[in-house]
């Protein structure tokens, strides 16, 4: 009855545009992989870090003027990832920005929009004297780039378990099913707790904690889609062909699921991002010292709970909002045109 | 310590007054050390011509009553509420805030590092500091009715040497020196106590102890009633003037000041008038006891950090500072490579400029330290030549060590006092940089650092105040003791501290630690930046809020002005 | 009926099984035992230990034991009723438990108690018409609602009614005993981040109701279209959202984690995070068990609710 | 339609004021991409007690014209121009409570999915009574006894059991009749009835078709009865209008429609369905060339000129084509420039006749199938173990199928043929009996353990060309698949080529393998999916209606198709239909199954053509027939299908079977008995009564074998 399970028909339209222009999908990975390089595994590149993102820059905005163009006619979907491309297209740039080094303590608590030691601070400086603008620019490229992956990865896995538990059901399905549902018992925020503290607490293992939280229901929903899907007639058709039951489920079921499946994700990309946020608030997330929204709210938490200094926390708080936002709103708008076609 | 009965003058006192009459010995540093020696507090002041507040009242070690004191309400203090089990194994000092007003020591040291007697009237050490030997005050009430007698002391101090408690008072100076090894464990050898009368303990020692009446402050050393069984919140039994009324872990604890005897009797407290009725502790993590005290939950707090200082300021309240030698040691661990090379070590250090942390992390405030962990207040202080930060040098040591295009190292932060931690290593790391030096910062959570804190290569480690240096270096830097986190094995260092403990006078003294502070300085084992100071902060109607560098509480003379 | 909720029931029991011991094995490791030892005792006090003294230590406090008796003996003394003693809080673990599931009971009660009549109204609102100015309304609000996480809710209406209004105290620890007013705040950033979300769920499920072909009957019919939506659109637009409200209630005991540690509410959810930091694996395990019944009972909940609400399903 | 003729209906007097009059009504739906016409200019006068039939395939505007009556458009359906008049008042002025009070009352609607009209949370008995109480103001009670009466009324078993029970917890048969009883409810001047049996099966249609011509003989309810099926029409309706594109292009009397067409596609239309007397070599169907053009891309003048062979370029693609007047009966008119300039004699579409093709060897023999299913009542839990039920899904089936040869086995839903599909292509393992393909067993050889030839032997084509294709993969790569799969072609070149080779062999053009099946129409598709089965040039083809879910004027087309293939390859044909008319076209032997089982089977002729086992009789008894010359006896059965997880002991049509014979069908299995060489009927009824049965389906002159006019 669920409206995401009963909302099984593709989306053509949708899926074409995005599928088949293969640019589209050089654009997307010219844009991800330098900016994961880049924070994943920047620190090998020395001073030669920043030239790592710089083709990702006119990917993003290629893909931001694509992604109007073909969404132009949901005003949702328009909002929701401009807001989301704003958030992209900083990650990108931030290195290139004039800003000043968001770890550099400076001037500490600085209100926005003065000046101290000779330097105009528009959002103020936190309790180290940390340019709270130069923060929360840069804070956004490990929520999204952490937060993307670990969506990205749940979802591979969540996927192969669905197709396999909605495919071939039987003795699969019920064990699958089985493990789905204890994982599906805990309460995120505690299955988030208890892995991350058994794990440790770094980027890797919160995209380890995000599959094990997310993959259960992305495999639900993905098993639902299949059980759907296999009864189709050219399913039938492939399986009176003879095809290989890995052949039926890459070949005919995965490029069916794909619609609900980005919508879906697009939810679920906010989800990531409020669970990466909350966890680093409550510490069990990403380490200091860079900057990462939830840690500047942790931080703030406790040094700039009055009214004067209460900028420190609506920055960030702010910032993840407007990210969030921006992907329920794409989410609402690929639904809503998806349900049009 | 009653003035018709005039104790001997243990000849360092006298000594001692020799020295300060010279002018080789500062005042209070005499104060010290009479007291430290058996000298009552205020006839050590008056010795020595100062007369400080709090020793005005001779024989009490607490403050004199504020003669506007008011009786009555409840102090709110926002801490961690942790388990009250057993007092000779606790590990956290606010285990010891929450048992303080209950069960009291023999020894109290004071917040300008005078240690005066508390359940203790009085001690005498004899000339080569190896008999100690304890009277106990008269009169000293138990809440069950009982009276303080020696049997308490040995049963107490018989305890702490048990090996299977597991108690971490065997570590301090006093008492590693009346155990042996047997069988693999440290047990008492036999006849270190002896009770000499009802009211008297004497104390034999394998070497000599400086230091046994601030060991005795060390805060597992409360004295429980010789009826003790674990844990003590089932049935707190103490000298102080409160009792335990409620102890939720993690949530609250309560304290109730006693009337009265177990048995119904009225109970006296021996150590004069307390005004509060009741304290409460509730628990708040560190993060947010200012923020507690800031929407009015709590009267005050354990303790906020620096980088709360401004929202601290812009609250109602009463900052209160503690000068203290707590401190972060930005340790190398001197058997892993790179730092096994004396050269590497060295390198990193004249990289740094200690000057810098105090105005950039505690915005001027604390001391600044030279890499020795001997402090400016502890009173055996050197002061050697200031350190200079020689980039040069450094970019020289390391080429020579083998690095001639720089190095990259990591250091393991855990934040355990706060982030502040972290903010010292940022400025290292940009000073390093210059050196040729790439710091990697690796964070990590407080829990965490301290699982690895003994064993990694580079880490920040944060060190208590202790009141004497030598302390502090005993039991971090000798070879081989389970503390010692830089690995450092001196032969000649722990030689030289030997030499420092058993001396006395404190100038001969202080020179002696010149050699100490000087192998510790050349052996580079790490960057230690600063003393920092404490912070808390008070209600405004809360008077007589005592600040303390180690933290300890103890609220008998704080009243309320409501 | 009753057998599918026995099924549940019994799924539930393995479910439990499996879980606790999963985090039994997990909490078992060497790693885990340090963790506390560090957290008991202190870096400094565990580092004078020496391994002997360790290996005491970790017998006083029963972790010498392998695990599986380990496993075996908790299992028998749940079955009696014992839950453990928690490391961290020195303390029997279930009446702990039971006071913090009270507190957040507490908590949940108030945010369902206003989420659930604010949600479905302005959901069935803006449902009954699919694109009118209240739907667009009701759709923006709670979508910006949830996109809102609640770590920043909770800083939004501190900052405002906390810090600048001042009508309302920062922090919830209750520390003089009950107090509405500390109850506020958390009550409210839970029931705006939530409320959305069945709003939305509602709205969509109206809508659908609203166009589908027994609604045409319905109006083609010719009876008043208030009868239309309170008798013939409601009961059947209500199904689902039934059970999305009822499955909230193992969605806020994520909620509350982060509600609870920001507003220093002593409930469930800060016990669980204190007790996983300290890795207090009694309170770990006591409140993962309350966490995973919580969710099995409240999913038995939706599907007989469902099931009773539903006569397609009910009379099969 | 001129205003200025008030001529009457065929059975009303002068003066009457008709019950509902659209006057050059136009509709649109205006959605984001503009305005989009729905329907335009349409005119319909229907008099009390009179029956209006609206023909016309897919997206023509019929059901727009339905709810344009009741008003009830959505939020972006408008009516946009010209009148509609309910008694002689327009409804377009009236205010939403004049309109409630209307509906319900005074109009009423029954739809096409009866399941769906109902509200699955309501009790019956309530919907119903909802009637009264709100239009007549009466009690509860009296508002329930009323629905009571109205379920008698409308032949339904146990009305108090039906009133108490939900809309799930009765068949789509029940449904449809309480939908109908509640449309009943306050005895309504107007009736309209969208497709209301197009969801149903062929026996259950018939009664519902019986129900409704009683209901207007006995209460003389005016009509309006939408449909696709010029047979139901035939049977229920006085008057037509046959809609085109949006546009009525002909109305009529039934008769003079039937008989005297005067609009190339309503001749088209005819002469694209299957009717008595079309034989597929003899006279073969005649497709409508071409296909419905969408609402947005209508062609400009005649909505069908692109599709009509009189097309004149300079008069059919320009202007509004207005209704005209045709002097072939009364009241009969057509939208069409040219109709008075056609031949209609001369020209009536005809195919070549084609010689017919001898069978060969048997190519496949079913022997003894049997599949039983055991369904366990939840394999949800693990550990619980559930009752377990035997679904007798296939019992005991016996049929050969030769070389070239067109097999149909008809039967409504449940009866088993998708199972026998199944089976047959390895999806399913057999529980008993044989099924040899050459000389290979397949019964229990799953398709994975079949050899690719084997595979490529047998193929398949589906029923709904929505499902057929995978959306995500283009037309010619789903073909080349194939192609690869089976080993026909390896090498990329090669395969192309056949992929060519095989998309013209289907008539679509070659550029459509580069398509992607979204940019496919309905017909397209399965072209298609034919090309797909033919891509291994398979020796037996198994077609699922295939041409069931498409539109009359398409179907032709697919099935000429599929025809000219099977004659080209000399392949064999499993052609499964619930469909008479087509099976009687084109099948050369007939299998009548029925709950798993087969209750007749012999050639085409010997099917349709008494003895007739009682269920085929009834089946071909309710089969419509768009042809005004046939005459049908009526054979109604009584009762719903039951359900196959649950059938009746002994023989399954016993519930049902007007020639039951008490205490023996109930309870022993009928024997086979051997009419003819190859005819078997199963039934308890000793051969003498069986032969004594009369004809179904009877042509009263010998003139009107030919098909139509």
């Amino acid at each position: 009855m669920s409206a995401t399970a009963d909302a099984p028909l593709p989306a053509p339209s949708l899926l074409a545009r995005l599928s088949q222009p293969r640019t589209l999908i050089l654009l997307l990975a010219l844009m991800w992989i330098p900016l994961v390089i880049y924070v994943m595994f920047g620190h090998m590149f020395e001073d030669s870090r920043d030239y790592v993102l710089i083709p990702a820059v006119p990917a993003t905005l290629l893909l931001y003027v694509l992604a109007m163009r073909a969404w132009w006619e949901s005003k949702i979907a328009v909002i929701g990832a401009t807001l989301v491309f704003f958030w992209m297209f900083i990650a990108v740039v931030v290195p290139f920005l004039p800003l000043i080094d968001p770890n550099q303590p400076i001037a500490p608590f600085t209100l926005p929009f003065s000046e101290k030691k000779d330097i105009f601070f528009w959002l103020g400086t936190d309790f180290k004297g940390r340019d709270m603008l130069s923060r929360a620019l840069w804070g956004c490229q490990r929520v999204i780039v952490w937060g993307v992956t670990a969506t990205l990865v749940a979802y591979i896995v969540g996927t192969a378990f669905g197709l396999i538990a909605g495919y071939l059901g039987g003795w699969w399905d019920e064990i699958i099913s089985f493990l789905a549902n204890i994982l599906l018992s805990f309460p995120v925020m505690v299955l988030f707790i208890l892995i991350l503290n058994y794990l440790g607490q770094s980027g890797f293992n919160i995209v380890i904690a995000v599959t094990f939280a997310s993959a259960p229901a992305v495999m639900r929903i993905v098993r639902g889609l299949a059980l759907d899907i296999k009864s189709r007639d050219y399913v039938f058709a492939a399986q009176t062909r003879g095809e290989h039951p890995i052949w039926i489920m890459v070949v005919e079921l995965l490029p069916n699921v794909r619609g609900p499946i980005i919508v879906d994700a697009c939810l679920r990309l906010g989800y990531t991002t409020v669970a990466i946020t909350t966890l680093t608030f409550l510490g069990l997330g990403l380490q200091p010292p860079d900057p990462d929204w939830g840690l500047m709210i942790k931080e703030a938490a406790n040094t700039a709970l009055i009214f004067k200094f209460s900028y420190m926390l609506i920055v960030p708080a702010l910032s993840v909002s407007s990210l969030i936002l921006g992907f329920n709103l794409m989410a609402d708008g690929l639904r809503e045109m998806s349900l049009r076609d | 310590m009653t003035k018709s009965d005039k104790p001997r003058l243990h000849p360092k006192v006298r000594e001692a007054k020799e020295l300060m009459d010279k002018g080789r010995m500062d005042r209070r540093e005499f104060v010290r050390i009479a007291a430290l020696l058996g000298v009552s507090a205020g006839a050590a002041y008056a010795m020595g011509g100062v007369t400080p507040s709090f020793a005005m009242q001779a024989d009490l070690p607490f403050p004199d009553a504020d003669d506007e004191a008011k009786s009555g309400g409840t102090l709110r203090v926002g801490m961690q509420v942790q388990k009250m089990e057993d007092p000779a194994t606790y590990s956290w000092v606010e285990m010891s805030n929450q048992t303080r007003h209950t069960l009291e020591h023999l020894t109290f040291t004071t917040p300008d590092n005078v240690t005066q007697p508390m359940l203790a009237e009085s001690w005498q050490a004899n000339d080569d500091l190896t008999e100690w030997t304890f009277k106990l005050r008269p009169g000293i009430m138990w809440h069950n009715g009982d009276e303080l007698n020696a049997d308490d002391i040995i049963f107490n101090m018989t305890r702490w040497m048990d090996p299977d408690l597991g108690s971490s008072n065997i570590g301090l100076s006093t008492f590693a020196s009346m155990v042996e090894e047997k069988d693999g464990k440290k047990v008492m050898i036999p006849g270190s106590l002896e009770k000499v009368d009802d009211l008297t303990v004497k104390l034999k020692l394998q070497k000599p102890v400086l230091s046994v009446p601030e060991d005795l402050y060390n805060y597992p050393t409360a004295i429980v009633h010789r009826s003790f069984k674990p844990p003590l919140s089932d049935n707190p039994i103490g000298t102080g003037p409160f009792t335990l009324t409620n102890l939720k872990v993690g949530e609250r604890c309560e304290l109730k000041k006693v009337t009265e005897t177990t048995d119904g009797k009225p109970f006296k407290y021996w150590g004069g008038d307390v005004f509060l009725d009741e304290i409460h502790y509730y628990n708040f993590d560190e993060d947010n006891q200012l923020t507690a005290f800031a929407s009015g939950d709590v009267d005050a707090i354990y303790e906020f950090g620096i980088e709360q200082f401004e929202l601290a300021q812009a609250l109602e309240g009463d900052i209160i500072e503690a000068r203290t030698a707590q401190t972060l040691c930005c340790r190398m661990q001197i058997s892993q490579k790179p730092f096994d090379d004396i050269k590497v070590r060295q390198a990193v250090v004249s990289a740094c400029d200690n000057s810098v942390y105090r105005e950039l992390v505690f915005q001027g405030r604390g001391d600044i330290a030279e890499n020795t962990h001997v402090s400016p207040i502890h009173p055996e202080y050197y002061e050697l030549p200031e350190l200079k930060r020689d980039v040069e040098k450094s970019k020289k040591l390391l080429a020579e060590a083998g690095y001639p295009d720089g190095i990259e190292l990591t250091i393991d932060v855990g934040n355990t006092d706060g982030p502040w931690h972290q903010t010292v290593c940022e400025i290292m790391r940009d000073q390093m940089k210059d050196a040729g030096i790439k710091l990697n910062i690796n964070v990590m959570p407080p829990s965490k650092y301290w699982e690895v804190w003994d064993s990694t290569p580079f880490g920040a480690t944060a060190w208590t105040h202790r009141p004497l240096g030598t302390m502090v270096l005993s039991l971090g830097y000798r070879t081989g003791v389970p503390w010692n986190e830089t690995h450092l094995a001196s032969k000649e260092f722990d030689e030289a501290l030997d030499d420092a403990e058993a001396t006395l006078d404190v100038e001969a003294r202080r020179e002696k630690m010149k050699k100490v502070e000087q192998i510790m300085q050349d052996a580079a084992v790490m960057v230690q930046p600063i003393w920092r100071p404490v912070f808390t902060i008070v209600s405004k109607k809360v008077v007589g809020y005592p600040p303390h560098p180690t933290q300890y509480h103890q609220f008998n003379r704080v009243w309320i002005n409501s | 009926m009753v057998k599918l909720i026995l099924r549940r029931l019994g799924q539930m029991v393995l479910i439990m099984a499996v879980v606790s011991f999963v985090l039994f094995l997990v909490f078992d490791s060497d790693k885990f035992k340090k963790q506390i030892a560090v957290n008991e005792l202190g870096g400094f006090g565990l580092q004078t230990l020496t391994e002997q003294e360790y290996q005491d230590w970790l017998s006083s406090k029963g972790l010498d034991v392998p695990f599986y008796t380990r496993y075996l003996d908790w299992v028998g003394n749940v079955l009696q009723g014992d839950f453990g003693f928690s490391f961290e809080k020195n303390t029997e673990v279930g009446p702990l438990l039971a006071e913090r599931l009270i507190n957040t009971g507490i908590l949940a009660f108030w945010v369902f108690a206003l989420m659930i009549p604010i949600a479905l109204t302005l959901g069935v609102i803006a449902g009954m018409k699919e694109g009118s100015a209240q739907d667009r309304s009701v759709s923006f609000i709670s979508v910006l609602t949830t996109s809102m996480p609640e770590i920043a809710t909770a800083i939004f209406l501190t900052v405002i009614f906390a810090l600048g209004l001042g009508w309302l105290p920062a922090k919830s620890a209750m520390t003089q005993g009950f107090d509405w007013r500390q109850l506020v705040l958390p009550v409210a950033t839970l029931v705006l981040y939530d409320f959305g979300y069945v709003a939305r769920m509602t709205r969509a499920s109206m809508a659908e109701v609203m166009t589908s072909q027994y609604i045409r009957t319905a109006i083609l019919k010719g009876i008043p279209y208030r009868r239309v939506i309170m008798r013939h659109a409601l009961r059947n637009a209500l199904i689902a959202p039934f059970t999305v409200i009822v499955l909230q209630l193992n969605w806020l005991l994520s909620g509350v984690v982060v509600v609870e540690v920001f507003f220093q509410y002593n409930g469930f959810g800060k016990m669980l995070l204190d007790a996983a930091l300290f890795g207090d694996i009694y309170v770990i395990q006591a409140g993962t068990l309350a966490a995973v019944f919580v969710a099995v009972f409240s999913q038995i909940i939706s599907d007989v609710g469902y099931t009773l609400l539903n006569p397609r399903i009910r009379f099969s | 339609m001129s205003e200025q003729s008030p001529e009457n209906g065929p059975e009303n007097s002068g003066e009457q004021v008709p019950v509902l009059e659209c006057r050059n009504l136009s509709i649109s739906y205006f959605v984001r991409a503009g305005e989009i016409p729905a329907v335009i200019d349409f005119n319909l006068k229907l008099m009390p007690g009179e029956a209006h039939g609206v023909v016309g395939e897919s997206g023509c505007g019929k059901s727009t014209v339905a709810l344009a009556i009741m008003q009830y458009l959505g939020q972006n359906g408008r009516i946009v121009g010209g009148e509609l008049l309910f008694n002689g008042r327009d409804m377009r002025t009236m205010s939403e409570e004049e309109l409630r009070d209307l509906r319900g009352s005074k109009i009423a609607m029954v739809y096409q999915e009866p399941m769906a009209s109902l509200n699955p949370a309501m009790k019956i008995g309530e919907q119903l009574a909802e009637v009264p109480v709100y239009h007549e103001n009466v009690s509860m009670e009296e508002a329930l006894a009323r629905a009571h009466e109205m379920l008698a009324n409308v032949n339904l078993p146990d009305p108090a059991r039906i009133m108490d029970s939900y809309p799930h917890q009765i068949s789509g048969g029940q449904q449809q009749r309480v939908v109908i009883a509640m449309a009943l409810l306050s005895n309504p001047s107007l009736l309209l009835l969208d497709e209301p049996t197009t969801a149903l099966d062929v026996t259950v249609e018939a009664g519902i078709v019986e129900l409704i011509k009683e209901i207007s003989a006995k209460f003389g309810t005016s009509m309006i009865y939408i449909s696709h099926n010029l047979g139901l029409i035939l049977e229920t309706c006085d008057r037509i209008t046959v809609m085109y594109s949006g546009e009525a292009v002909e109305v009529g009397d039934i008769d003079t429609v039937f008989n005297n067409m005067r609009h190339p596609y309503t001749r088209g239309l005819f002469a694209s369905i299957p009717l008595p007397g079309a034989d597929k070599n003899a006279h073969p169907l005649v497709a409508i060339p071409g296909q419905l053009p969408l609402p947005h891309q209508r062609p400009k003048g005649c909505n069908f000129g692109p599709r009509c062979q009189f097309f004149d370029e300079a008069r059919c693609d320009y202007g509004m084509i207005p209704m005209d007047k045709v002097d072939t009966g009364s009241e009969h008119y057509v939208r069409c420039s040219k109709w008075s300039e056609i031949d209609w004699d001369a020209t009536r579409p005809k195919a070549d006749e084609r010689p017919p093709v001898e069978p060969g060897d048997v190519v496949l023999r079913v022997d003894d199938l049997t599949k039983h299913y055991e369904i366990e009542d939840s394999a949800l839990f693990v550990l619980g173990g559930g009752e377990t039920k035997t679904v007798k899904a296939n019992e005991e089936l016996n049929f050969i199928a030769r070389e070239a040869e067109t097999v149909a086995i008809v039967g409504e839903s449940g009866c088993g043929k998708s199972t026998f599909a199944k089976v047959l292509m390895g999806l399913e393992e057999a529980t008993e009996g044989e099924v040899v393909l050459g000389n290979l067993d397949l019964a229990n050889l799953p398709v994975d353990k079949r050899d690719a030839k084997t595979i490529a032997k047998l193929q398949m084509v589906f029923q709904n060309p929505f499902d057929t294709l995978n959306p995500s993969h283009t037309v010619g790569g789903q073909i080349a698949r194939v192609i690869r799969k089976f080993g026909v072609e390896t090498d990329k070149d090669k395969v192309q080529d056949r992929v060519n080779e095989l998309l013209d062999i289907v008539k679509l053009p070659r550029d459509f393998a580069k398509r992607r099946p979204r940019q496919l129409s309905g017909g397209q598709k399965q072209r298609v999916g034919i090309a797909r089965a033919f891509a291994g040039n398979p020796e037996v083809v198994i077609a699922d209606e295939p041409v069931s879910a498409l539109d009359v004027s398409v179907q032709a087309a697919v099935t000429e198709l599929l025809m000219d293939i099977q004659r080209e390859h000399r392949t064999t044909l499993l052609f499964i239909s619930h469909d008479l008319s087509v099976v009687r076209y084109l099948a050369d032997r007939i299998v009548v199954m029925y709950l798993g089982k087969i209750m007749e089977q012999g050639t085409t002729d010997e099917i349709f053509a008494p003895p007739y086992h009682p269920y085929t009789e009834a089946l071909l008894s309710a089969v419509p027939i768009a042809d005004t010359h046939i005459e049908k006896r009526k054979v109604l059965l009584t009762g719903e299908l039951p359900s196959p997880s649950n059938p009746p002991k002994g023989c399954p049509f016993s519930t049902r079977c007007p020639y039951v014979i008490e205490g023996l069908c109930e309870t022993r299995e009928p024997p086979l008995r051997r009419m003819a060489d190859g005819h078997q009927i199963a039934c308890h009824l000793d051969e003498i009564t069986l032969k004594d049965m009369k004809p179904v389906i009877s042509v009263p002159d010998e003139k009107a074998s030919e098909p139509a006019e």
